[in-house]
């Protein structure tokens, strides 16, 4: 480990998640970014980053590499009636189309983004098509 | 009253000219690739040595629409790109066809119930020709050329506006082979 | 101050060239698909570019959620059609780390020719477009004729030549035709490398080629780690990652080969790391029908499958960079979350600042380098 | 005027133009054939024998097509510039011979008067691509007339080297010169800055500049629909037919084929041996950046011509007969 996963996490007030088959981070929001900041000062690059419906709340769930084999999980959990959370665009330029991806499919606003547009689908499509609560015309019939 | 039924009348010189102007179009359908997705690399794969489609007079893709006779779909259209593709028809001059190849744009195919997808490329074009496949293969799109390049040697000019599709089936009948074997059997160089 | 003389500073405000929007894109013969670049011009340099992406949007990630984890490879194989088996790995991998699936020794062996192969096809397809897009129309109906012939062989042994369906959690569909495999060594050992040898003599000796390409775009490791950039274009810019070898899956620790890369960061150099690893892959899949083990191919697995409660995410070194697969599961027949991390994704990304200053000549040949799949980029 | 003289001319123009129209279509053909067996392909071959009847419909298809004129196209000039495109090309033809003495006009300025005409034909191209309001066909434009601007000059001082060895301006006389040792072998760096630029003023491959269609979808002519799109194609033959006839005249020997005794035939074949040339070209290079070939031209082309006259006027001056 060239990382210690446990002291990054009681740095940012978050705790790590051995349950998976990954380790996991899981910090609060605020401090989402400054988490991201430290690791990226260590030399983690990161992978993907993407969200997870979970009903009441939305994951935000980062993939990071500590070191060419070496994959962390970041996650932070935002409920459904505020769903902002700091762009990770200053930390990594690269962010910029993974969050308005996210955006895009979930509604997640990230504060300090550049260009927080929709990029997968059109400017007047409405609704956030990976929300679970959005629902495909058959579905729609079926029920 | 006069004029439209000297019209309807077989006339010599226009029927001969009608016959020279519809063996013109049949020999050069030229095409005009709004290439999409996974169907366009079976197209592309038709340019090539093995199928050479430039040997019925088709090698040419122009890149303006302006310039070609047939637009190929060869993909979904998505609810982005639909005006796009209706753009692209309007942008061509007349007589023109459109063929929409493999199942998503014939139907939607395995997207067909997505959030983002039009339901097949009718209900946004007049398709004249339905290649199915997922994807196609080109021996598949060859033969719907070869069908519409003897459809548009049989359509006079009068009857351009009332055109039936053309549905190639998705099963391999023997003459359908045969058909095209014939084509591309007498250059057998890779 | 003569800048203050009305006539002078109407001159001057007169003197600014107007820079014009050229919208290229979607419907565009070297966009590689529905592409669309918005490029601010000032003559033919380029000032600023915006990528608008999305024009092949199917919602793939949301359809996957309706699907059974099997029903999935279908989607799988549509998301980069050019490098399907690839994909199809990926998947598996992440479904068999989920579910705990072991894969028989022989269905590594054969995953590991198939993916090599594709990887061959898919540099083929790339090394074409480039010459289309360079203004050659020959290098692309040169590219096919190999392509064909291992298109014959993915026909023989899986039914389709583009989209196979073949690999399956815990294996492969089903055992290869000896015949078939020897066909394909003949032709890999001594064919494939003679046509690669005459895409040499006809592109890369060049002097038009290496003029357009040399210093074009050069992008070194801390951007490409910062853009998100992976594979050969990484690999270009003097990296040595390769996921092939840092979390060493398939058989590739047992295979013979190395890793390509270039130390110069420009689109000649991403253009020399995928033509030696067109080689090196060639070299893989002759390695593999060579050593590999006679055996079984596929485990038993329920037909219908329910992973356990949990989420994984793979990382794996597709032809355009690295591909990972992030599933989530709940304990149903159906992924509850269905990711895919495309490579093109984030390696077009970077298109804007790679561009910003070139002509428009240049832009198709900086373009052209990146090796995008649209139907990959918009999933 | 003398009725009889003005009749064979008459008929001769109509001559020229049927040859004219002849060569299109043979070039048409032979292009697709060629270029399609350098891709081991076989190329048009449902179309009459080996597909020979394949620019046949390709013009009665674009005689039919709809004639589309953009709204905002500038209409006068849209219809105007593919016939400015094409009339100087026919102009160059009337005095470039076929044998001694055998053109429509044998001037004593021919060399002058068909580098006149090739002036011209960018003017067209500009012209087409300017009309259309697109913006590529425009982006196609601005690149046309810098790059044969550009290609001119070398070109003519290459021609002024032929002048100063032949001592005539009339193309019969420069033919004739070369009765025994072509200009090709006297003046090689000529025969090559002359074969370079003029395959620029065609807007051949590797330098199709103007209509570079992974670029500029086609360039200045996106616009042109059926005929008028025909006539652009026309135009671009024709002025490949004259440039290859001038690559043939100044340098080739023309009619000439020492020892054998001179024929029109050895003229119309290397006529068609140069273009195959040229569509070799086509079938092997990638195609150049914008600024380095206008770096080509401007860097290196015009000192090379400039040192090729130099070094003709020194061997002229000193040995006799060169």
């Amino acid at each position: 480990m060239t990382v210690d996963l446990e002291a990054v996490a009681a740095a940012h007030s978050g705790r790590v998640d051995r349950e998976g088959l990954d380790p996991a981070i899981v910090v609060p929001r605020e401090t989402w970014r400054q988490l991201a900041q430290a690791l990226s000062e260590a030399g983690v690059w990161f992978s993907d980053l993407t969200c997870v419906d979970r009903g009441e709340t939305v994951e935000v769930v980062a993939q990071v590499c500590a070191s060419a084999s070496e994959q962390i999980t970041l996650k932070t959990v935002l409920p459904n009636r505020d769903l902002t959370v700091d762009s990770l665009w200053p930390v990594w330029p690269g962010m910029d189309w993974l969050e308005r991806e996210a955006y895009d499919m979930f509604g997640v606003s990230f504060v300090g983004h550049p260009d927080l547009t929709r990029i997968l689908m059109f400017d007047g499509f409405e609704g956030y098509p990976l929300r679970k609560s959005f629902l495909l015309e058959t579905e729609e019939k079926a029920s | 009253m006069g004029l439209i039924e000297n019209a309807e009348r077989p006339n010599f010189i226009l029927t001969t000219i009608d016959t020279l102007l519809r063996w013109g179009r049949s020999h050069s359908l030229w095409w005009c690739n709004a290439g999409s997705a996974c169907c366009s690399l079976e197209f592309a794969a038709m340019g090539g040595a093995r199928y050479d489609m430039d040997r019925i007079g088709s090698g040419l893709v122009r890149a303006s629409p302006r310039q070609s006779d047939v637009l190929l779909i060869p993909g979904p259209i998505t609810k982005k790109m639909a005006p796009i593709f209706v753009r692209v028809y309007n942008q061509m001059p007349d007589p023109k066809w459109v063929i929409a190849m493999g199942s998503c744009a014939i139907s939607g195919g395995a997207f067909r119930e997505s959030y983002s997808m039009t339901r097949g490329a009718d209900t946004v074009l007049p398709v004249d020709v339905y290649v199915p496949g997922c994807p196609v293969r080109p021996e598949a799109l060859f033969y719907g050329l070869l069908k519409l390049r003897a459809r548009v040697r049989g359509t006079s000019n009068i009857g351009l506006a009332h055109r039936e599709p053309i549905y190639v089936p998705p099963d391999l009948p023997p003459e359908w082979e045969a058909e095209v074997r014939e084509f591309l059997g007498e250059h057998e160089a890779c | 101050m003569i800048e203050d003389h009305p006539r002078v500073g109407r001159l001057q405000k007169d003197a600014v060239t107007e820079s014009i929007v050229l919208n290229m894109g979607p419907q565009h013969p070297s966009m590689h698909g529905v592409f669309h670049m918005q490029l601010e011009l000032s003559g033919e340099t380029i000032l600023a570019a915006r990528p608008v992406i999305g024009y092949l949007h199917r919602g793939i990630e949301k359809l996957a959620e309706h699907r059974t984890y099997a029903q999935c490879m279908v989607l799988v194989d549509r998301l980069d059609y050019i490098s399907q088996y690839c994909n199809e790995w990926a998947y598996c991998r992440a479904i068999e780390r989920l579910a705990r699936i072991e894969v028989p020794e022989r269905a590594e062996w054969l995953r590991t020719m198939y993916a090599e192969l594709v990887r061959v096809t898919s540099h083929l397809m790339w090394f074409g477009s480039v010459g289309l897009d360079l203004g050659g129309w020959t290098p692309v109906i040169y590219a096919f004729i190999p392509r064909e012939r291992i298109f014959d062989f993915f026909e023989a042994t899986t039914g389709s030549r583009l989209m196979p369906n073949y690999l399956r959690f815990g294996g492969v569909k089903e055992d290869v035709d000896p015949a078939e495999m020897e066909a394909l060594h003949a032709y890999l050992a001594k064919d494939l490398i003679d046509a690669l040898d005459e895409f040499d003599g006809l592109v890369t000796g060049n002097e038009i080629f290496l003029s357009r390409q040399r210093g074009l775009a050069p992008m070194t490791v801390d951007q490409a780690h910062a853009w998100g950039v992976t594979g050969p274009m990484l690999r270009a810019c003097g990296s040595t990652r390769d996921l092939r070898i840092d979390t060493p899956y398939g058989v590739y620790d047992r295979l013979d080969w190395e890793s390509c890369t270039d130390t110069r960061g420009d689109a000649l150099a991403r253009y020399s790391v995928r033509m030696r690893e067109m080689r090196e892959s060639a070299k893989m899949a002759l390695q593999c029908i060579e050593r590999m083990p006679a055996g079984e191919v596929r485990t038993k697995v329920a037909r219908v499958l329910r992973p356990p409660e949990g989420e994984v995410y793979v990382r794996h070194e597709s032809t355009r960079g690295e591909l990972g697969f992030h599933i989530v599961s709940d304990g149903s027949p159906k992924p509850y979350r269905f990711r895919v991390r495309s490579p093109a994704f984030m390696n077009v990304s970077s298109l804007p600042h790679l561009c910003a200053g070139a002509k428009i000549s240049e832009f198709f040949a900086i373009f052209g380098g990146i090796d995008n799949v649209m139907a990959e980029i918009d999933r | 005027m003398n009725a009889r003289i003005f009749l064979t001319q008459l008929l001769g123009a109509l001559g020229l133009i049927v040859i004219l129209g002849f060569n299109v279509i043979i070039m048409d053909w032979w292009e697709r054939k060629l270029v399609g067996h350098i891709h081991r392909r076989p190329g048009p071959m449902h179309t009459g024998w080996h597909g020979i009847l394949q620019p046949f419909a390709d013009m009665l298809k674009m005689l039919s097509k709809e004639d589309i004129v953009p709204d905002r196209a500038d209409r006068l000039f849209f219809w105007l510039g593919p016939a400015v495109a094409v009339v100087p090309a026919f102009m160059a033809l009337a005095v470039l011979p076929l044998a001694p003495g055998f053109a429509l006009a044998d001037i004593g300025n021919g060399l002058f008067f068909v580098f006149a005409m090739q002036t011209i034909m960018p003017f067209g191209y500009t012209l087409i691509g300017w009309s259309g309001h697109n913006k590529w066909s425009l982006v196609g434009a601005l690149r046309s007339a810098a790059q044969l601007i550009s290609y001119e000059i070398p070109m003519l001082i290459v021609a002024l080297g032929i002048l100063l060895a032949a001592g005539s301006a009339r193309l019969t006389d420069i033919v004739n010169a070369q009765s025994t040792v072509w200009y090709a072998v006297k003046q090689p760096i000529g025969l090559l800055i002359f074969f370079i630029t003029a395959v620029a003023e065609m807007n051949r491959s590797p330098f199709d500049m103007p209509e570079a269609e992974s670029e500029l979808v086609a360039g200045i002519h996106t616009e042109y629909a059926g005929m008028k799109f025909g006539l652009v194609m026309m135009a671009e033959y024709t002025a490949m037919l004259v440039g290859s006839w001038m690559i043939v005249l100044l340098f080739l020997g023309g009619w000439h084929l020492w020892p054998l005794p001179p024929s029109p035939v050895w003229l119309v074949l290397k006529l068609y041996l140069v273009q195959s040339g040229i569509i070799w070209l086509r079938g092997t290079y990638l195609r150049l950046r914008v600024d380095t070939m206008m770096e080509m031209s401007w860097k290196y082309l015009i000192p090379a011509s400039l040192a090729n006259l130099m070094l003709v006027g020194v061997l002229a001056t000193t040995f006799k007969g060169f």
